[in-house]
């Protein structure tokens, strides 16, 4: 069964379900078949029946699974490392790799991105530098976003390391930025840009493919230019044709899904795992929906791809930005 | 001559039943006339008619040779300048001075601007004191109209028509929510302008008694007739039966 | 000569305001509300605001968001069945809130229930009332997890506030002497309220309680979308915040539209209906 | 009425009670909501409540910040309301009964009062997001159009309720309309219509909370980011200090009211 | 011996002005009555008193041998269920019909469960409807009493005081709303309890004539004192003037 929100008891392990939290990013009805999939997939590893929870909130979603009011989630890798931080028992399951099949490549990418007619304000002596970024008009997606606000932040925060700036000093205007909006999803980040409310914008590569191509240089790469698709539909539709130049890239990690050890038990956990992870379903095309289907989906198949067993340690990259 | 004449007036509100029958009646210069009848004769909706705050349907309503039923707009508001109402619950604006409310009866002798603005020249402010001096009331002119007692609340009602310059003065049941000695010092008050001042007072009055010792004339309504017309003297037992229907035993006059 | 009553100012002219209290502070509220006002304008955030293009936007955007409704990501049946949810959310707040704030406007009318224990009451739920509903909502959704429950109770905390506040008023304006009446045949407490106060505030009560009706649903549409708390909340927030689908957010909107003015008619009707008297 | 009809009636009275338990249980099913551990999760709630919403000297540091913020809504509340006032009085007027000059516009005023006040807030903030970016504007407008809505119809109510009986002895004196309407309708609503714009103010900060989250202005503004930040100890402060803001001006209002009523 | 006797009755709202002043009298079982006096001179409060829903300062009201000024809260219920009062505005339950509010001079004979149930004996059933019947309006007794007119609703006030059955009935200005015809009913009805039923009747009133032509005695009340009591015959001009500080002709009397 589905609730988009609503449904959810005050689920001890006990009452033979499993509650499962879904991020805002895939709580789209259009996401709804991976969804259901997945679903279908822990119930045949725990016979158990799966109640989603759709959410429009990081905070919920992350607080749902600390309470003990949920089993799993999908969250991004920023999320679990603040479930892990509040409750020992939230631990990584699985990730879904990158083409190779491997940890290796189980990355995506953060971008800052300028509009391509402004970038000589952002260079020096030829070479973008983020020195130039200082008192322009800041977008971010979310401040609970990993690649949207915590990696790049981070990365900014560490450039500028002689101001001594927090976090806090990103997210609004004064310290170092003269404003700073919020898009509450990359593509709103994505559109501040292009249509001039912001000079820079953080955002992520794979949450506007559907909206750009690439016109000059290689893919995820500084100095490369996008072009929004004269067909692209809304937010981008009244930003059509326009171009967009990155000025940093940085790769994040990918999401996993989380186990709350207390309600699953360490049996239940490892069972879990080793269904996630089975070639049957690196397999499934409902899960790992090929590129070309043109389906909307969570995971797509270019490659290898496939869900990875996961360690904590994984995330230490993660833990290190915070730092 | 007469100041007002009706002739023939007819009056429903729905279609079907017929609150005012061929209503014909004329009233003199100062005289004093009260309209008696039993709730739902139509005694309301007659004075209403008159000064077209309900709109007739037929027949002539003649006040000072003009018949006030085909007067357009404009006209229609000069012609209700010269005719003050005054009211049962008094309609006042509750939250503003006596002096202001009293004022309120001069607007239709000013353009909507001037009127918005509150602009009154000093002879209507003085005017205004005065006649709040001769009902006895000036004392409370800076207080807010809620502030007063009934009886005094229909004083400045009065006032209010007066300021008016009125040739003629409608009064819908003036006395009907007034303790004993309030109703007798509105009554005077009443009786002395249609004296003194030669203003026609038309009033509507629930007490027999007291349209007798205050009128010149009686008219008795009873279900939209006129049943009896007459001087004060010529109402007797048997007329009052046919005004209400029922002996005067029945009834606590006065 | 003048009456010794008569005020001139200073100009020799005749006063015709009274100048009391209450004028000064009606022209006091409304001059500083006005001075506030500007001033506020002053120290507005203009960041990014370019007033001709924006409206310019605003008015395509309209266009699109009303003259071409549909439904993309999901189904009529859907869209149905979530419209109920949200109805479905508002009801169980208002049910559980009228009855509750039932009782605890009786203790809280001064006129029928003890002095203090109005008091305390009252303010109580003045400072309920003080939090926006979102923070219940959202307070609630952490530590109590997600669900209807969480929804439910954050709405039904300010519905009881809002409604002992209502009814309570409701209350205090029943006949005096009604009250009185029933006191002086010997009637108990209790006699009283089933058989005066009850009868005489019914349909104010359940005027003020369908008027609470139609601001839960519209809370319940604005808690789908910022606390997750679903129904076609929900959906709008998918629609607008993750989609950017305009059209989509133009047949949620209608279908909200639609059902808000049904309820306000029913609600006006109601009045007209009994309290027309 | 007969005894019969009495009968009726009393039945009625009953099925209209069962059909309200029945529209509970069919609601409850709709939402899977279960009273009992509805209510069992309050506790959870206090605890959490009194655990995590703590204000602690670091969280004070945050004050200044958050105080503009607030600031902010308080002025986007009053110059929304304020203005909307203007804009409902016009639309009262031209929408009550006593008033109405005629049915097109009466009509016409009322459903622009309906629509205003209906239309979801979400699409609202959505709408003006997009094209009016992330700034006070943004959040006043959002206020701005529910408030028109709803002060219409409050003064439409004040109008009506005022009475046609001064209206009508104006108007037997020789009055035009706007005389009646400048001299005895204004004056006598005037204070029913400021209480309602005070209620109105207080009610937009506490509305300005959501709006805010919608469309990134204001306290609600700095209340989203740190509950995305899971630092509840800000959230702790911040609704205290919007419960203190419309506490005061609750307070404020009442006084004024008790004054002027 | 009297049913009632008032012993040095005190009683002011604020503490500085004494709005009764040692009031002192007694009425016997049947006895018809009538106090008079201006608006403000206490009428409404002795009356209050006597069944305390105003709560006296001093003094003693003895009734049928007991001190009510002394009684606990149970007891003074059991003991206003002796005492039936009705009220100039009628003061009942308008949404509820007749019958309903009829019956709701029982309440001090039932328990809280019983009462808020409403469950009510076919006799009692009965009654109310002989008592309706009585007065003329068993026609309408499932009509709400809304729809009824003063007159009628009075009537009603009198059905739910009489199926107390009470030994004292309080009247609190029962006619000042009503039209002349209604108030003859009423008081014709007034005087026929206490005379058939043996009923004791205090009843205020504004109207000097109508007290005169209904009670068997008159107090007149003047600032708290009685400034007069004794037969209705003699109540001359002057002590007409005594009661209400003014002379005859400056009333509207009746
Ligand atoms: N605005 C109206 N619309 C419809 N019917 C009306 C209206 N005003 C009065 N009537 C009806 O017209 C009839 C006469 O009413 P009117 O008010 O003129 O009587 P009245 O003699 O003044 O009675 P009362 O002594 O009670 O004031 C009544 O039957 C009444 O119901
Ligand atoms: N509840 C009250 N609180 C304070 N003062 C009161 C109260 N009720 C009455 N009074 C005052 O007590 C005095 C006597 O009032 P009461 O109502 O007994 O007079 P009354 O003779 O019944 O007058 P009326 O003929 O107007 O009914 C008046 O001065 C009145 O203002
Ligand atoms: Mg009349
Ligand atoms: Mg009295």
């Amino acid at each position: 069964s589905e609730s988009s929100g609503t449904g959810g008891k005050n689920t001890e392990a006990a009452d033979g379900e499993i509650d499962i939290v879904w991020y805002p990013n895939e709580s789209g009805s259009d996401m709804k078949s991976s969804r259901d999939e997945i679903g279908a997939l822990i119930t045949d590893a725990t016979g158990q029946e799966v109640k989603h929870h759709l959410t429009t909130d990081y905070a919920i979603a992350i607080e749902t699974l600390v309470n003990n009011n949920a089993e799993l989630a999908f969250m991004g890798a920023q999320g679990y490392i603040e479930a892990n931080n509040r409750n020992e028992a939230i631990k990584p399951l699985v990730v879904p790799t990158g083409s190779s099949g491997t940890l290796d490549d189980a990355v995506y990418y953060s971008w800052l991105a300028v509009n391509k007619d402004d970038q000589e304000d952002f260079k020096e002596a030829g070479e973008f530098s983020l020195d130039k970024i200082a008192e322009k008009k800041m977008s971010f997606v979310s401040n609970s976003s990993t690649s949207g606000f915590k990696v790049p932040s981070s990365g900014i925060i560490s450039h500028f390391s002689d101001e001594n700036l927090a976090e806090t000093d990103l997210m609004e205007g004064g310290p170092l930025f003269s404003q700073v909006l919020f898009g509450n999803s990359h593509q709103g980040s994505a559109v501040n840009l292009l249509n001039g409310n912001a000079d820079v914008a953080a955002f992520c590569d794979t949450c506007v493919e559907n909206y750009v191509e690439i016109v000059e240089g290689e893919p995820n790469r500084p100095g490369s230019v996008y072009r929004v698709k004269d067909d692209a539909a809304e937010p981008f539709n009244t930003v059509t044709g326009k171009e967009f130049i990155l000025i940093s890239v940085t790769p994040v990690l990918n999401a996993p899904f989380v186990g709350n050890m207390d309600l699953l038990g360490e049996e239940g956990f490892k069972k879990l795992q080793d269904y996630f992870s089975a070639d049957e379903v690196a397999n499934n095309e409902k899960i790992f929906v090929p590129e070309d289907s043109g389906e909307s989906a969570l995971f797509f198949k270019t490659g290898d791809e496939r869900f990875a067993p996961v360690e904590d340690k994984w995330f230490d990259p993660i833990r290190e930005l915070s730092k | 001559m007469s100041l007002l004449q009706v002739k023939d007036l007819n009056k429903s509100y729905q279609t079907d039943t017929k609150v005012l029958k061929n209503i014909n009646f004329s009233a003199g210069t100062g005289e004093f006339l009260s309209v008696i009848g039993p709730s739902g004769a139509g005694k309301s909706t007659l004075l209403r008619c008159i000064n077209r705050l309900v709109q007739a349907d037929k027949g002539e309503i003649l006040f000072g040779g003009q018949d006030l039923l085909k007067l357009r707009k404009k006209e229609l508001r000069a012609a209700r300048t010269n005719i003050g109402m005054i009211f049962q619950h008094y309609n006042l604006v509750p939250r503003l001075t006596v002096i202001e409310n009293v004022l309120h009866g001069r607007f239709g002798y000013k353009s909507t601007l001037q009127g918005v603005l509150g602009r009154f020249s000093e002879e209507e402010k003085e005017r205004a004191f005065y006649l709040l001096e001769k009902l006895g009331i000036e004392a409370h002119a800076y207080k807010r109209c809620d502030q007063l007692s009934g009886g005094q609340q229909q004083r400045v009602g009065i006032c209010r028509a007066l300021i008016q310059n009125p040739k003629l003065i409608l009064c819908d049941e003036p006395i009907a929510s007034l303790d004993p000695h309030s109703s007798k010092v509105i009554m005077d008050h009443l009786k002395s302008i249609s004296e003194e001042m030669g203003i026609t007072c038309i009033v509507n009055l629930h007490q027999v008694e007291v349209a007798q010792s205050y009128s010149d004339r009686i008219i008795g309504l009873n279900n939209g007739s006129i049943v009896f017309d007459g001087s004060n003297f010529q109402l007797d037992q048997l007329y009052i039966k046919r005004v209400y229907g029922m002996e005067t035993r029945e009834l606590i006059t006065v | 000569m003048d009456s010794v009553y008569l005020k001139r100012d200073k100009a020799g002219r005749i006063n015709i305001k009274a100048g009391n209290r209450v004028n000064s502070v009606i022209n006091w509220t409304v001059l500083s509300l006005t001075l506030l006002t500007v001033t506020a304008f002053l120290f507005f955030d203009y960041t990014g605001l370019e007033i001709g293009r924006a409206i310019m936007e605003t008015a395509v955007n309209l266009r699109t968001m009303f003259l071409q409704p549909s439904l993309n990501h999901f189904s009529w049946g859907e869209a149905l069945f979530q419209v109920g949810v949200t109805i479905s959310l508002a009801v169980i707040a208002t049910i559980l809130g009228a009855v509750i704030a039932f009782f605890l406007a009786l203790w809280s009318a001064v006129n029928l229930a003890n002095k203090w224990v109005s008091k305390s009451i009252k303010i109580f739920v003045a400072f309920i009332r003080a939090v926006p509903t979102v923070l219940w909502v959202l307070i609630f959704a952490i530590a109590a997890g997600l669900g209807s429950e969480a929804a439910i109770l954050g709405m039904l905390f300010h519905s009881i506030a809002y409604l002992v506040k209502a009814f309570s008023e409701a209350f205090e304006e029943v006949d005096k002497g009604m009250l009185e009446a029933l006191r002086s045949t010997g009637s108990g407490w209790w006699h009283t309220i089933v058989h005066a106060v009850l009868p005489s505030t019914s349909t104010y009560l359940l005027s003020w309680t369908f008027l609470r009706f139609e601001i839960n649903f519209s809370v319940a549409v604005a808690m789908g979308a910022a606390a997750g708390a679903g129904g076609i909340g929900f959906e709008l927030f998918m629609a607008s915040g993750f989609y950017f689908d305009l059209r989509e957010v133009g047949f949620i909107t209608y279908a909200i539209l639609l059902v808000a003015i049904v309820l306000e008619v029913a609600s006006t009707h109601l009045k007209k209906r009994y309290f027309s008297s | 009425m007969n005894e019969k009809a009495f009968k009726r009636r009393k039945l009625h009275s009953i099925l209209f009670f069962l059909l309200i338990i029945g529209v509970a249980f069919i609601s409850a099913y709709m939402t899977d909501f279960n009273l009992v551990e509805g209510m069992a999760t309050i506790p959870t709630a206090l605890i959490w409540m009194a655990e995590n919403l703590i204000i602690t000297t670091d969280t004070l540091a945050k004050l200044p910040k958050i105080l503009e913020k607030l600031n902010e809504t308080i002025f986007m509340s009053i110059a929304a309301t304020t203005i909307a006032a203007a804009i409902s009085l016009f639309l009262g007027i031209a929408g009550s009964t006593t008033t109405a000059v005629n049915g097109f516009f009466s009509t016409l005023a009322r459903l622009i009062a309906s629509f205003a006040r209906n239309i979801p807030v979400v699409a609202w903030a959505l709408i003006l997001l997009l094209s009016f970016g992330q700034n006070s504007i943004t959040g006043f407008l959002a206020l701005f159009v529910g408030t028109v809505g709803f002060l219409t119809r409050a003064f439409i109510e004040s109008i009506d309720e005022a009475g046609s009986s001064a209206y009508e002895a104006l108007t037997a004196t020789g009055a035009t309309y706007f005389q009646v309407v400048g001299k005895a309708i204004i004056p006598q609503c005037l204070p029913q219509m400021i209480s309602w714009i005070l209620f109105m103010i207080e009610t937009n900060i506490r509305s300005a909370t959501l709006v805010g989250i919608l469309t990134g202005t204001g306290i609600g503004y700095a209340f989203d980011l740190y509950y995305k930040m899971l630092d509840y100890q800000a959230v702790a402060l911040i609704t205290l200090l919007i419960v203190a803001a419309v506490i005061i001006i609750e307070l404020a209002s009442n006084h004024i009211r008790r004054v002027i009523l």
